[in-house]
């Protein structure tokens, strides 16, 4: 059978064109889909069945004993951390919410590792930016910056930006220009029409320098910032104040270097200067399929797009404090529920360690590495494989995942809601 | 009067606990006070051995002292107007968080956000604080306002981000974006600083010591001799990526 | 079988020309009934003032707008904070509440009724999920046409029936209400970081003018015969000297339809400036009520600003950006392909500003100078003019000169020259409040015959019982009592349960979402047109098969059929 | 050796991220990139093995070459080998310093762990009966 216009729930493209073609219950060919599409819908290797860690190794457990067992983990606690969420739907989302609000837990996701930093500097600054068509359709000048999408994003250059046809730009790549930022010269670096090779940790400056010059501030400036000589830098600033539409493009080589959240703010008050010469917009490259979407969740339930501390009944913010990492280099959390996500992979060790020595309860379709660190690790249904369920694109655009076969497994959101029902005086499963 | 708090030995010790109960102002009416620790609710008596000396009609006469481990006790003197509260050994985050009056002495390190959006009074902090020392909060355009934070030792990144009023003295060094965003105010750094004052808007600030990767944006006005500190200072203006009317003194490190 | 009597209630109900009657309300599972059995609960309402549920015909409550105005300000979620209690949810925020927060506030004041000011039919999802998280209000959604490909294109080539056919596609793939415009053209051209400056401009690269836009969609909309009429959000928002074009669109209005207006004028107040600068900015409220006065086919709401801090937040990016350029506050934007735009910047309204008190006026003047108070609705743009649970301090002053006049005075000095308000005497009645906040918004929307707006045999028990006696209270001298009294309901009854008693939410909401479905003749349908799905295909970056929004995130949708072009 | 680590996103990584226990995710994870010249300085050829070195701790990783990386730095796909030795600092603002964490580097003969290594390390147990 052929099922089209599937959404790949990998990352945070949400590719809604792809072909796949199932038989007898099985995937087994994926077409218009990049490599990551491919491996996420054929290699889908899931845990069977519930598990427990013992003294001795790891045990079979049923689903009503494994949820129990998690509710009481929770119940016990008093520091609990609710974790991951970026790559399951809005539905589970929203639950895990409810059972922070609940427990009096910190609730935290992904991007807390990821565009974390954005967000704080969109707290500070604003953030103009648009659905990904406009730039598709308009944008003359594309620049990424600390973003490698050939190998983070594989198709967001053909679908949206560099080499997608759109109305105003019907030539595609020979319209546009591209400008590649970078410490090191990626796979994006070489397409590009301008390569800024920056020293590491040279963002901020070079950010500031580039503001200076727009404003007509540029003989403050010195020969060379961070690396980038004045005259490209200037070069830079001319074509960004000669295009008819240019976009932004960042990843994680701004949020994860030194300054963090100041380099993206540096970003977004450039591009706000640039509005005063032309059109301009930026946008952060999102990494999980769905962790814009954990965003939003949270958002409109609680106030704040992540790091949400219950313990006081009222939802407190405060990243760095209330964030994953932090919440466990201190050593603060009593027990922790990890939902479609691996810390143990993706934190530092200090703070991955931390979760072996508490109760830690995984939901998640796949053994990761987070499930060594685990006491019990409950399997679930994939959202956009065997599951459907809402995700937000990078740009807030939101996408209905699809079902697309039935593996037989619950879905997070099913697990949750018996787990709340529990912690909520219900009777449970 | 005195009130003398000892933390007692607790289970779970890394439990963050939230004190914002702890200002002299309180223990006028008596020490039961509610505190938290983690999600649950506490007396003050189930974490602290309490000890009252003497008597007094106003919250000014009123000293609060901490001793034990106190390191991982948040919002000691939010809110407080009057009155001193020392801390013998470490102290947690938002001590003297919206402090308006009165006086806070750390012997210890201070965790992050020492003084946060503080209007009045004065914190003095004799070992190490935290980062966003004397800042703001999330999202707001304005963090310290009025009053003094001194820190005898050094501090982490972001001090002073948001400075709009009162001063902050660092006898130490500070580390990454110090005085990010000033308003207003004064910092005062004695040791070395990287990248200080990054998109300042106002406010002035002094730096004695070293300055590592000074952003290329800040013009510099002219050599100055500070006799306050008894030095010659190159003096920038900046931040010029925006409109900033801040004023950087950093000491000159030529002959002069 | 539930059942409910409200005994002793001192009842308004303007559409069945009811004015403070002492009378009982029997209702039946959900509905307004002749009688109950003596089984039914009672409750005794003590002759306070007894309205329909409160309806907002424009407010900004859900969607991606709204959820990135929460998303960017840590330091407003912080100011009003709530948390679990019974069946209430935490909650943050006080201009941009979180959805339970802007439900439970909202019900505590007795409003049962929204309307989601503008929806972007490619992010009309997200609306929805909001909807269903909003539990204590049926909802509806004004879409967003006013930058909309299809609808240029279709104008342009004159052709109304393929308008029609455009706006119904786009309605039902977006479950919307109604027809939004905001800045007809304008948020096309800020696409390139341009704006319009009048009605007969033109749009780059389409070759329409908004004049065209506005007058092609008014008879679209009557030919869909869609329940509400087209909702206007007019050219120049905010400039001064903008309340010329906004008499040019007005003129442009013929009447069609017996009903109601043929077009709905959103947040006038900021459509209504003098001058030509920020300097000699001034009144123009006379001038655009007695426009308003002489033509009932239009209905305006006030756009009132109150003083303090708010979210300004609307599909006019342009516009948001220019007052940016005046606050340097931060700034966001989020332009949406092939169909619209928005912008969102913080603000504070002072008492110290000149601008700012003209503008406060100029709502007021608005309402009082509208003799017929169903042309002018009560609201603040929420939160645009001031977060909604400002409405009773509108009340207050609507009802009493005196409290004008103790504002007034408190004003900036410039204020008194720049408008007519402090000579206004007319201090508005019970009736005219209760028009202003329900009677008027249901018959607007065109949902009086859905059972909203009134309390008749038949409609949807949507009732609020304030603790206001107005055979014992003088609103004119004493207002803090009608303030208090609109802040928090004795009893907010939705759809036949109470669900707030005295401002606390005691039972978990289960609201229903209106939208309207256009049946427009098959051959014009725009899923057979092929040019349309190969345009769709080609420049929108989601498959025309994915856009739609699917019937799961209406969980208790309420469609309304019309049979259009008959 | 002293340099800066730099970490980031991979196709290979990301296409066999859902299967830690596998060796093909091992394999890309545990790889480390470096300059070719600084790969003559430490006397290593493509394929050897660097032992890296932070306060955190140690790991031994696979030296690959490539030009892209500049002198200096090493380059490793974001996971758990690399996080075995940032550290979990954020600076008060959640965020580790993944692309900024100093390091040294050494040639080695000590051999790669596998993920289940690396998380027994942490107090961990393997689960691999999948």
């Amino acid at each position: 059978m052929i099922e089209r216009d599937v959404v790949c729930p990998f990352c945070g493209c949400l590719c809604d064109d792809l072909e796949l073609e199932t038989e007898g219950g099985k995937i087994v060919k994926v077409q218009n889909g990049c490599s990551l599409a491919e491996s996420t819908f054929m290699n889908d290797t899931r845990l069977p069945a519930p598990i427990r860690r013992t003294e001795t190794g790891w045990e079979d457990i049923s689903y009503n004993e494994a949820i129990k067992e998690t509710a009481e983990i929770l119940r016990d606690a008093d520091r609990p951390l609710l974790y991951g969420w970026s790559s399951t739907h809005g539905e589970a989302q929203s639950i895990g919410v409810h059972i922070a609000e609940l427990i009096g837990a910190v609730i935290d996701n992904t991007s807390t590792v990821c565009h974390g930093p954005s967000i704080l500097a969109i707290q500070e600054v604003g953030h103009p930016g648009c659905t990904l068509g406009q730039v598709k359709n308009r944008a003359d000048v594309i620049i990424y910056w600390g973003a490698n999408p050939v190998e983070a994003h594989p198709r967001h250059m053909s679908r949206y930006t560099t080499y997608a046809t759109g109305f105003f730009v019907p030539e595609a790549r020979r319209e546009r220009t591209v400008i590649v930022v970078d410490t090191r010269r990626t796979d994006t670096a070489n397409i590009a029409d301008e390569f800024v090779q920056i020293e590491r940790g040279g963002d901020y400056a070079v950010f500031s320098a580039l503001r200076a010059i727009v404003r007509g501030n540029a003989s403050v400036i010195p020969r060379k910032v961070a690396g980038v000589s004045k005259e490209q830098l200037i070069r830079i600033a001319e074509i960004c104040k000669k295009a008819k539409f240019g976009a932004i493009f960042f990843g994680l080589g701004l949020t994860m270097s030194r300054g963090k959240y100041k380099n993206i703010r540096n970003a977004i008050e450039l591009t706000d200067e640039l509005n005063r010469h032309t059109k301009f917009v930026i946008s952060p490259l999102r990494g999980h399929g769905n962790v814009y979407g954990s965003n939003e969740v949270f958002t409109w339930m609680t106030g704040y797009p992540f790091a949400v501390d219950f313990a006081r009944g009222i939802a407190f913010y405060n990243p760095g404090e209330t964030t994953a990492v932090d919440i466990l280099r201190r050593g603060e959390c009593d027990a922790a529920l990890i939902v479609a996500s691996d810390p143990g992979a993706n934190f530092p060790r200090a703070a991955a360690a931390h979760l072996a020595k508490i109760p830690t309860v995984v939901i998640d379709p796949h053994v990761n590495a987070t499930t060594a660190l685990s006491r019990i690790h409950i399997p679930c249904t994939a959202a956009g494989i065997d599951a459907a369920g809402t995700a937000y694109r990078m740009d807030g655009v939101p996408i209905r995942l699809k079902k697309v076969i039935d593996r037989g497994y619950p879905d997070d959101a099913e697990i949750l809601k018996k787990i709340y029902d529990l912690l909520n005086g219900g009777m449970g499963p | 009067m005195r009130v003398i708090l000892e933390s007692k030995v607790r289970s779970k010790p890394n439990l963050p606990i939230e004190a914002e109960a702890i200002i002299p102002r309180n223990f006028l009416k008596g020490t039961d006070h509610v505190v938290f620790e983690g999600n649950k609710e506490r007396t003050l008596s189930e974490l602290f051995w309490i000890f009252v000396e003497g008597t007094a009609v106003s919250p000014e006469n009123i000293e609060v002292i901490l001793k034990g481990d106190t390191s991982r006790i948040k919002r000691v003197g939010e809110y407080m107007d009057t009155g001193s509260i020392v801390i013998e050994g470490d102290i947690g985050m938002h001590c003297g968080n919206f402090m308006s009056g009165g006086t806070i002495e750390i012997r210890g390190n201070a965790d992050a956000w020492l003084g946060r959006e503080m209007r009045g009074g004065t914190i003095l902090c004799r070992g190490n604080a935290g980062h966003y020392c004397a800042t703001g909060y999330r999202g707001e355009k304005k963090g310290m306002q009025g009053g003094k934070v001194e820190v005898s030792g050094n501090t982490g990144d972001f001090c002073a981000e948001y400075l709009a009023g009162g001063t902050v003295h660092i006898h130490g060094s500070t580390g990454d974006f110090p005085g990010a965003e000033m308003r207003g105010g004064e910092l005062i750094i004695e040791g070395d600083a990287t990248r200080p004052c990054g998109n300042m808007k106002n406010g002035s600030c002094v730096i004695l010591g070293t300055v590592h990767d000074m952003l290329p944006t800040f013009e510099k006005i002219e050599r100055r001799v500070l006799p306050e500190w008894k030095i010659t200072a190159d003096v920038y203006k900046g931040d010029v990526a925006n409109r900033g009317k801040g004023n950087l003194c950093v000491r000159s490190t030529g002959l002069y | 079988m539930t059942e409910l009597w409200v005994k002793n209630a001192c009842v308004i109900d303007p559409i069945r020309g009811i004015n403070g009657d002492i009378m009982d309300i029997a209702i039946r599972d959900g509905r307004i009934v002749e009688s109950v059995s003596d089984r039914a609960e009672v409750i005794d309402a003590e002759r306070c003032l007894t309205l329909p549920g409160g309806i907002d015909s424009h407010t900004h409550v859900s969607g991606t707008k709204v959820n990135f105005g929460r998303y960017m300000s840590p330091e407003d979620m912080r100011a009003g904070r709530t948390k679990r209690k019974g069946k209430m949810h935490v909650t943050s925020g006080y201009y941009v509440p979180t959805t339970f927060g802007n439900s439970y506030r909202y019900s505590a004041m007795g409003y049962t009724t929204l309307l989601e000011g503008a929806m972007a039919p490619l992010e009309a999802r997200h609306t929805h999920e909001e909807f269903t998280a909003t539990p204590h209000q049926d909802m509806m959604a004004n879409t967003l046409f006013d930058g909309n490909w299809a609808v240029m294109d279709a104008v342009r080539e004159k052709d109304i029936r393929k308008t029609a056919a455009v706006v119904a596609w786009t309605l039902k793939a977006a479950r919307g209400y109604g027809i939004k415009l905001t800045n007809p053209g304008g948020t096309e051209a800020w696409g390139w970081g341009e704006d319009l400056t009048g009605i007969h401009d033109t749009v780059p690269h389409f070759a329409v003018t908004p004049a065209e836009i506005i007058t092609t969609m008014i008879r679209a909309n009557e030919l869909l015969k869609l329940p509400h009429s087209v909702h206007l959000h007019c050219n120049n928002l905010g400039k001064p000297g903008n309340y010329q074009t906004t008499l040019e669109t007005f003129e442009l209005v013929p009447d069609l339809n017996d009903a109601r207006q043929t077009l709905y004028a959103t947040h006038v107040q900021f459509h209504a400036y003098g001058g030509g600068t920020w300097k000699n900015i001034c009144s123009k409220a006379e001038e655009i009520t007695r426009l308003v006065n002489s033509k009932p086919q239009i209905v305006m709401d006030m756009g009132q600003i109150m003083f303090g801090r708010t979210m300004t937040m609307t599909a006019d990016g342009p516009m948001e950006f220019n007052l940016h350029c005046l606050h340097n506050n931060k700034w966001s934007n989020h332009d949406v392909e092939l169909e619209t735009g928005s912008g969102i910047i913080p603000v504070t309204y002072s008492k110290k500003s000149t601008v700012n008190c003209i503008m406060w006026a100029i709502g007021l003047e608005l309402a009082l100078l509208t003799k017929n108070p169903w042309q002018c609705l009560l609201e603040t743009d929420n939160p645009n003019g001031a977060p909604f649970v400002k409405y009773p301090e509108v009340i207050g002053l609507l009802m009493s000169k005196r409290y004008r006049d103790e504002e007034c005075a408190a004003l900036h000095a410039g204020t008194e020259q720049k408008t007519s308000l402090y000579a206004l005497e007319r201090e508005m009645d019970w009736h005219d409040i209760a028009v202003m906040t329900r009677a008027g918004q249901a018959k607007a929307l065109g949902i009086v015959s859905q059972g909203k707006g009134h309390l008749g045999v038949g409609a949807e028990a949507d009732i609020a019982i304030y603790p206001i006696r107005t055979d014992s209270v003088d609103p004119a001298r004493e207002y803090r009592k009608v303030v208090e009294g609109f802040q928090k309901t004795r009893y907010t009854i939705k759809r036949g349960r109470v669900v707030s008693r005295d401002g606390e939410i005691i039972v978990d909401g289960a609201n229903a979402t209106f939208w309207v479905d256009a049946k427009v003749p098959e051959d014009i349908r725009m899923e057979n047109d092929p040019e349309f799905i190969k345009r769709f295909e080609q420049f929108y970056t989601v498959r025309m098969s994915n856009y739609p929004v699917q019937d799961v995130y209406l969980p208790r949708g309420r469609c309304i059929e019309t049979e259009a072009f008959t | 050796m002293k340099c800066i680590l730099n970490t980031g996103r991979t196709v290979p990584q990301g296409a066999s991220v859902e299967h830690k226990g596998s060796e093909l995710y091992s394999t890309v994870a545990s790889a480390c990139f470096l300059n070719p010249v600084d790969m003559m300085m430490l006397g290593i050829e493509n394929g050897d093995r660097v032992r890296v070195t932070t306060p955190a701790g140690h790991i031994v990783l696979t030296a690959r070459p490539a030009e892209g990386v500049a002198r200096g730095e090493i380059f490793v796909a974001i996971g758990p080998y690399a996080n075995h030795i940032i550290s979990s600092e954020t600076h008060g603002t959640g965020m580790p310093d993944f692309k900024s964490q100093s390091v040294d580097v050494e040639p080695t003969e000590e051999p790669i762990k596998s993920v289940g290594e690396l998380m027994e390390a942490i107090g961990g147990l393997r689960y691999d009966r999948t």
